[in-house]
């Protein structure tokens, strides 16, 4: 197949690609869209298969094979609810893939006789050396997002003194052994590996001391990265399909990672480097939880009975209970009594943008039900019973009221000025922000401390009783 | 949005950057290709950036995962270098790249169809 | 300047036209957008003027110089009402421009060379004959479209039988001439200037038949093909900034054709090749016009004092009575009397898109009050009293009603559901559609035979009495 | 939309009609060199339909005027012609061709930004 063609069949799909993306613009045509992007992926290995440099495709189909089983494996055995470490450690894997291509590069034959040549190619270089340091970081601070998102022991957040000085150290040294790397082609693969060691070292500290309520920001802008690592793959082999596929990906982690960062109004810079300044003011938490109420099952269901319109927020707490099937039963079991639900969804409820949508979606709750924060906000006072499932910081008053508290200036569910606020969680320990919720306190507010999934499950039983 | 545009515009002053370094270093014409592939790489960043900042947040998630398979895109370049005869070492070096792209690649799509199908079963 | 610094300048004046074309998204942005373009364009030329091509730069200044002048005059001149012309002008002057652009390669010395040469350069050759053809096809479809805006006498809407086959052949011809020209290269000067005067001639017999109304949805094609001109252009001489304004050119005009003819209901052929049929059903204008009661602007003056809400509903007469600045006295003055008074803008009211809102920005009437069609739709019962200033089609009734009438199916501002309609124009002669308007005999209905600006202002001056 | 999408996808097709034939007319890296600059134009359409879709309908007059001026771009091209020494023919077609563009582009730009702070001057 003549290079010409190959190009051609990575313009279409490139142009695939960019028609899957606008697929997810309208829930309804996403699925095509995601399958678009799919076929495009299959045109460009196949024809990439179909290269006249190509002698041998049975390593490749042999590497396809296994890579698929193992990835679709994965991605059908995954609990929802385990979204956030699966993208994380795909996104890992990515970064990898590049830096082994790199590599594979600076080994292979071209290069060989590039250097051979004797003329500068400090372009391709360049893009080499930056794809492996990228992919690097990638590999391993995604690895590292993914250890902390399923909460393995050793991976607590660490931080100790002169954290931001190794960083920086390693930063430099990396971007310094590129340079070298790019100067002296002759040395290029020693260097390179090197480099890569360093990166790698440079992923883990990186992301080991950010808070595991932030991996979210972190795998976009990981991921937003191998994008742009692809792109530089792109630059190396000449080939504009990874020059667009990736920058494509860099744009929307760039963007996802803005999102979320001012739906929790904090600069991207205090999320990667600022470990959550503890504040001064706000009060500790004996005193505030000084008259906590807490109530039961049947109370909770009573209270039901005679409400008009109930309002859910859901939290990270829900995913980790998996408490969304419950939700549903006790939903349509409030709808049968027409009972009006509505679900209140924080930009950054869960763990990723939208992560609680996935988990309603997964329990078969009709998308209409779900409303964005401002939405619920102004109907709030229509509310007679607020059930807060496993939901603290977005929730949490003092974002309103404390300024100097760490979550100042966050946009939250104003579920305080609700009739009556039902919090669901097992003890008063904080959210991930760490700072103490005096809407616990509150006197419209009544604690139930269970397992999100229990709790609920139990309302419902007690209901129908 | 301008915040990102400007990330753009950064772009093409890294890429005026590095072309006009490469100018200096080789000469005319391979420079010029570069810097169209530099246009490309632009333009592409434009597109994203208009097309996503229109997808729901209800979507940002599969978003998430769906643009992550897509970055798998290396897949291509592991392919390149597992099937041109380059030597024992970038060959095998290739085919572990192939087995890793594949599984971001295949392993995204299939967990974001997962997810989106979840989302068309409501009415 | 080596040639990479100017195709770097050329991406940067590039990503600055995206830059500037984004704020005309948002009102506030747009000047700055659109100086913005005008920065991009001029980085683009001066850093063309630097090209080591370029041996004398005095030709070029003084051309710049000249055409500044004639341009900068006639914007400046030109009545805010005849925007419509001016647009069409400019936009055969520039089909002109890539003609002779095309020509002046195959007379220039790099077409000789790579002749001598003798290798093959299809691809050059295939951009030069289709900018030399849509360059051509411009230049005198705009001139005849200015032509008719103009209301010039020897513009009438001509349209003789076989009028179709002939455009037919002279667009089979122009083909077959860039065929020839690029299969004998060698003759390529002859077959090129060949070509560009038939399709010269195609231009003329393409738009001459087409009715004056529908000069804008022309215009607005024809832009977008010489947007495409620029990018066949930019693949002639391999420049990416030609490639990508032209592109960007392109899409706005294809989307500004639909948009025109979706508000218009009628497809894209229907409006080029469709002579509109006169529809048998709809009655002879004598019925119609059977019982049309008449009023003086006095009445209309009482009627006003007494309303509580006006609608406005601007059509193409006010852009040829000029009365948008008596528009704005009597809004004012209503408004001091706290009468509120809001516009109905119709999408395709006017001969432009947007021809309404430019007008009355002209006169400095708040764009919050010109409401969208659907919107004043909504709200046309609490409507007293409703002029309709200069509008004919927009507000005809036969759209709703009579399916085989010309404009059937065609969204219109339902002025006949006000409680009074007030129409000023100064004869029963019907609009663009060439139909008659029940509406001006409803029993609600008031005719105001009078030119719209002398009507509005004897309104405003026996309101104030 | 998809309709224009469509177009651009046609565009695509063209391309990929031209580049063959091309490629069969003249050797690989010329040919490749012509599939980048389809790219960049398919991009670009992409870009042009992402954006202009959200322009406001009070703008479309503007919109149309700057664009037509954005259109003058021949006005390089033009500028190439007039200053090389192509000899007196071409420099003469390129002089003129200077005027005329010069004419749509200044006249484009000027007529747009009058229109322009009307609408700003609105509060
Ligand atoms: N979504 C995103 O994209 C994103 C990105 C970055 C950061 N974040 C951050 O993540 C946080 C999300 O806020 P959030 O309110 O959703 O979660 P949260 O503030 O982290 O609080 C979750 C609460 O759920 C409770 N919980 C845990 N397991 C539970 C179980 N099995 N049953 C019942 N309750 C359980 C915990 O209390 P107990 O331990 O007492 O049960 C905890 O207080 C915000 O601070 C946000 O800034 C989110
Ligand atoms: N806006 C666009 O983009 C666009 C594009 C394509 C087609 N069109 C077509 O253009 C038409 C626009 O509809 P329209 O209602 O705005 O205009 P219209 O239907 O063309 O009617 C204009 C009316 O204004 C009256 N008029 C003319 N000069 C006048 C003056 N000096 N004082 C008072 N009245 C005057 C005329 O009646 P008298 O002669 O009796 O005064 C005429 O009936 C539609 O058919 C639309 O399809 C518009």
């Amino acid at each position: 197949m003549s290079s010409d063609l190959i190009d051609l069949c990575y313009l279409v799909a490139a142009v695939l690609f960019i028609v899957g993306l606008k697929g997810l613009t309208k829930p309804r045509m996403a699925v095509r869209g995601n399958l678009i992007g799919a076929a495009a992926m299959l045109l460009a290995v196949v024809a990439t298969m179909l290269h006249q440099d190509i002698v041998s495709v049975t390593g490749i189909l042999v590497g396809v094979a296994v890579g698929s089983v193992v990835g679709v494996i994965l991605a059908l055995k995954i609990e929802m609810t385990a979204m956030p470490q699966l993208v994380a450690l795909f996104n890992g894997l990515g970064g990898g893939a590049s830096v082994l291509v790199a590599g594979a590069y600076l080994a292979g034959k071209e290069f060989e006789t590039r250097l051979a040549s004797g003329a500068c190619f400090a372009d391709v270089l360049t893009a080499t050396a930056a794809s492996g340091l990228i992919g690097a970081v990638t590999l391993s601070g995604s690895l590292v997002a993914f250890g902390k998102l399923q909460e393995l022991k050793f991976m607590r957040d660490v931080s100790f003194g002169g954290q931001k000085i190794l960083n920086a150290v390693l930063a430099l040294v990396s971007l310094l052994l590129c340079v070298l790397m790019v100067m002296q082609p002759a040395h290029g693969v020693a260097w390179y590996w090197l480099m890569s060691l360093v990166a790698t070292a440079l992923g883990i500290f990186l992301v080991i001391s950010i808070g595991g309520a932030d991996m979210p920001v972190v795998i976009a802008l990981l991921n937003s990265y191998s994008g742009l690592a692809a792109s530089a793959t792109g630059f190396v082999l000449n080939n504009n399909l990874l020059i667009i596929a990736g920058s494509l990906v860099g744009a929307s982690g760039i963007i996802l990672t803005r999102i979320m960062c001012e739906a929790m109004n904090r600069s991207l810079w205090a999320v990667l480097f600022g470990t959550m300044q503890k504040s001064g003011s706000s009060l500790s938490s004996d005193e505030v939880y000084a008259n906590v109420k807490s109530t039961s099952p049947e109370e909770v269901a009573m209270m039901l009975e005679v409400a008009q319109k109930v309002l859910i927020v859901p939290g990270y707490g829900m995913a980790v209970a998996q408490a969304q099937h419950a939700v549903r039963d006790l939903t349509n079991l409030l709808l049968k009594k027409d009972i009006d639900v509505v679900f209140g969804i924080h930009p950054v409820a869960g763990r990723m943008p939208g992560h609680m949508n996935v988990l309603l979606a997964e329990a078969d709750i009709a998308y209409e039900r779900l409303l964005e924060m401002d939405e619920v906000n102004t109907m709030m006072d229509q509310v007679d019973v607020a059930i807060v499932l496993g939901a603290n910081d977005v929730v949490n008053p003092l974002a309103r009221t404390d300024p100097n508290s760490p979550i100042a200036g966050m946009p939250i569910i104003d579920v305080d000025k609700a009739r009556t606020v039902i919090i669901v969680k097992r003890s008063l320990s904080p959210g991930f922000a760490g700072i103490a919720n005096p809407l616990f306190a509150a006197d419209n507010a009544l604690m139930l401390f269970a397992d999100g999934k229990q709790a609920i499950a139990e309302i419902t039983k007690s209901f129908e009783a | 949005m301008n915040h990102v545009l400007m990330l753009a515009v950064q772009d093409v002053a890294n890429g005026v950057a590095d072309a006009t370094s490469e100018a200096a270093a080789s000469g005319g014409s391979s420079a010029s290709h570069l810097i169209l592939l530099i246009t490309v790489f632009v333009l592409a960043v434009f597109v994203g950036v208009e097309i996503i900042t229109k997808i729901p947040p209800t979507l940002h998630t599969p978003l998430m995962s769906g643009s992550n398979a897509i970055s798998g895109i290396t897949l291509v370049g592991a392919v390149l270098a597992t099937g041109g005869d380059n030597g024992t070492l970038a060959t095998v070096l290739g085919f572990l790249a192939v087995v890793l792209a594949t599984m971001n690649v295949v392993g995204g799509f299939v967990v974001t169809n997962r997810m989106l199908a979840m989302f068309r079963s409501k009415k």
